[in-house]
């Protein structure tokens, strides 16, 4: 199942139900505002950290370059929109709105 | 006739909606059970998770006169009619509010996040409102 | 792979709209099929043809029109949420039209995806 | 007291404009002017005639309207959010109308207070 | 200066923004989604205790009615839209959308 | 003549913008942005506090070709020429976000929470976006 979140962990409390509720090895997709989550060295790099052990996370790259981020955290890979559909072909999707 | 019934059942889809939101400051969660009353007439195989603030819909005791909304915590009451009986709520968000299911208006099946988390993952469609 | 759309927020105040375009086009560019975008809640704003953004930006409604008239995507807007809303028949961009939640809960159900975009 | 009111989200989807109202009327009761209210973002949307809630349900739009026929409210829609949403001079209400930001700014710089609702 | 939270403090951090500009004395009033931080016994509770030591707090009963929330904090006050207007007669208003 | 201005520095309000959205999510802080070009031509006493996310509406860098946006970065660059120069910043916010005013487009004065705090206290209007 592949968990998208599009809005920024420092506004909403989105990211942090989202992992509660995260199964070993599901996909976690981070968009639009939610980016701002996988940006290198803010204070929920550690958080990230911790899901990478489990998960493989993903942040849309038109997204992150629309926000001027342009290092993301160690282990993070970035996709465009057709590597979004990519993941959405490979699983159900779960959004986190 | 079995046949039949096995290719009907292929059609049923498991299908959750997950509340999120508190009641009234904002429609999601009403127009999240409009649509969930309509989805019932369908025949699918139907589940409800109350996450985080979406467990507030089924607060005891909710009297929206003053602010000139309409009520719909006692539709949840009705659902059981509808058969849509999977009514989960999640336990960590429960405490963190400090309310138990004594505060509810419903019957729910009171669940660890992982629980719920694992029920997620049967699903064929999901939809958060 | 058949895959449905859901869109729970109105044009410009919200990314949704164009994020929910964009994987629409990526889909479609893909091989998939984009078989309806199903509008809820504000949502149902995505297709008012009254729409008249700066010259120099994207005018969203269009964009549904075209994504319905060159790959035949089903642009729907709940009826119940577009009433609320003062979305009606009259100001329907052309490919777009009004419907009722079953028409969703078919959608959800003869798909293989049902991708929600929203805030 | 003269007192203005921005409202910055549309009916029905948040609270902002039941609580905006409510306290409208709270404050014409207790004697102040409500100079005007003014509407961005999506708060435009408050205005459209074509609203068509539940028999059953509050009609935003009708409330507005009367709150400008009765105590002579300004119900103010920005030019660039209307455009942007679909709002124009054929979907208005009775009592509101368009006009730019610098009535806004007017209406902060001639109020008492300016009070915010949105989301 | 009035502060008002419309948001629950559990989904957004409007309220732990608000309270790092909040000056002593400045009343701080809930409404709407706002109202869930008062509920008596949550998990902000400590935090609500601590405001009010050193600023007035209020929350609006319609929104507390609505919410079915019967028993607040020690110390907040509620109060109705006509309240909520007073407050806005004797100070300038900051809303923390 | 001295009198005169007395008279209208009576009129000048001390109104101030908090951008606290991130850009491009959503679009208040755009159209916030919109609003502050409008008022910045009334000669009011304008000033724009960047708290929580709406520091990322100063970030370096931003290219927006990819979401099919405007985007407005370059915007916050030209309020110089319309006489608004007070843009504060919340060092909290800045922190937590792992940034430096380095990264931002514009210069900023960088305060705490507690100074901006007694910036808001003086104003006639504050708006936030």
């Amino acid at each position: 199942m592949l968990h998208t979140i599009n809005k920024s962990p420092f506004a909403s409390d989105s990211l942090e139900t989202c992992i509660r509720f995260l199964e070993p090895g599901d996909p976690v997709l981070f968009i639009e505002d939610g980016v701002y989550a996988v940006q290198a060295a803010n204070s929920f790099s550690p958080l990230i950290e911790i899901i990478l052990k489990s998960n493989p996370v993903f942040a849309l790259q038109p997204d992150l370059d629309a926000r001027g981020i342009t290092l993301v955290d160690n282990g993070v890979k970035t996709l465009d929109y057709e590597g979004f559909v990519g993941l959405v072909e490979e699983h159900q999707v779960n959004s986190w709105l | 006739m079995a046949n039949m019934e096995l290719e009907e059942n292929a059609n049923v889809k498991k299908i959750m909606h997950v509340l999120r939101h508190a009641p009234h400051g904002t429609i999601y969660t009403y127009e999240g059970l409009e649509m969930i009353l309509i989805m019932a007439a369908y025949e699918q195989d139907l589940s409800l998770a109350f996450i985080g603030d979406g467990i507030y819909a089924l607060k005891k005791n909710q009297d929206t006169a003053g602010i000139g909304i309409k009520g719909f915590a006692r539709t949840f009451m009705a659902l059981d009619g509808y058969d849509v009986e999977k009514l989960y709520v999640d336990q960590h968000s429960l405490e963190e509010r400090g309310l138990t299911v004594e505060d509810l208006v419903v019957d729910v099946e009171v669940m660890s996040s992982a629980e719920i988390g694992r029920l997620m993952k049967e699903q064929d469609v999901i939809i958060h409102h | 792979m058949k895959i449905g759309i859901l869109l729970k927020e109105g044009p410009y105040n919200h990314q949704a709209s164009d994020t929910a375009w964009k994987f629409a086009e990526a889909a479609i560019k893909m091989g998939h099929t984009v078989d309806a975008v199903f509008l809820y809640n504000d949502g149902v704003s995505n297709v008012t043809k009254l729409m008249d953004p700066p010259q120099d930006d994207r005018n969203i409604a269009h964009r549904w029109s075209e994504l319905s008239k060159q790959h035949g995507v089903e642009i729907l807007a709940c009826i119940a949420a577009s009433k609320r809303r003062g979305i009606n028949d009259d100001v329907l961009i052309e490919g777009g039209s009004i419907t009722g939640l079953g028409t969703l809960t078919d959608i959800a159900i003869r798909n293989d995806r049902l991708v929600t975009f929203g805030d």
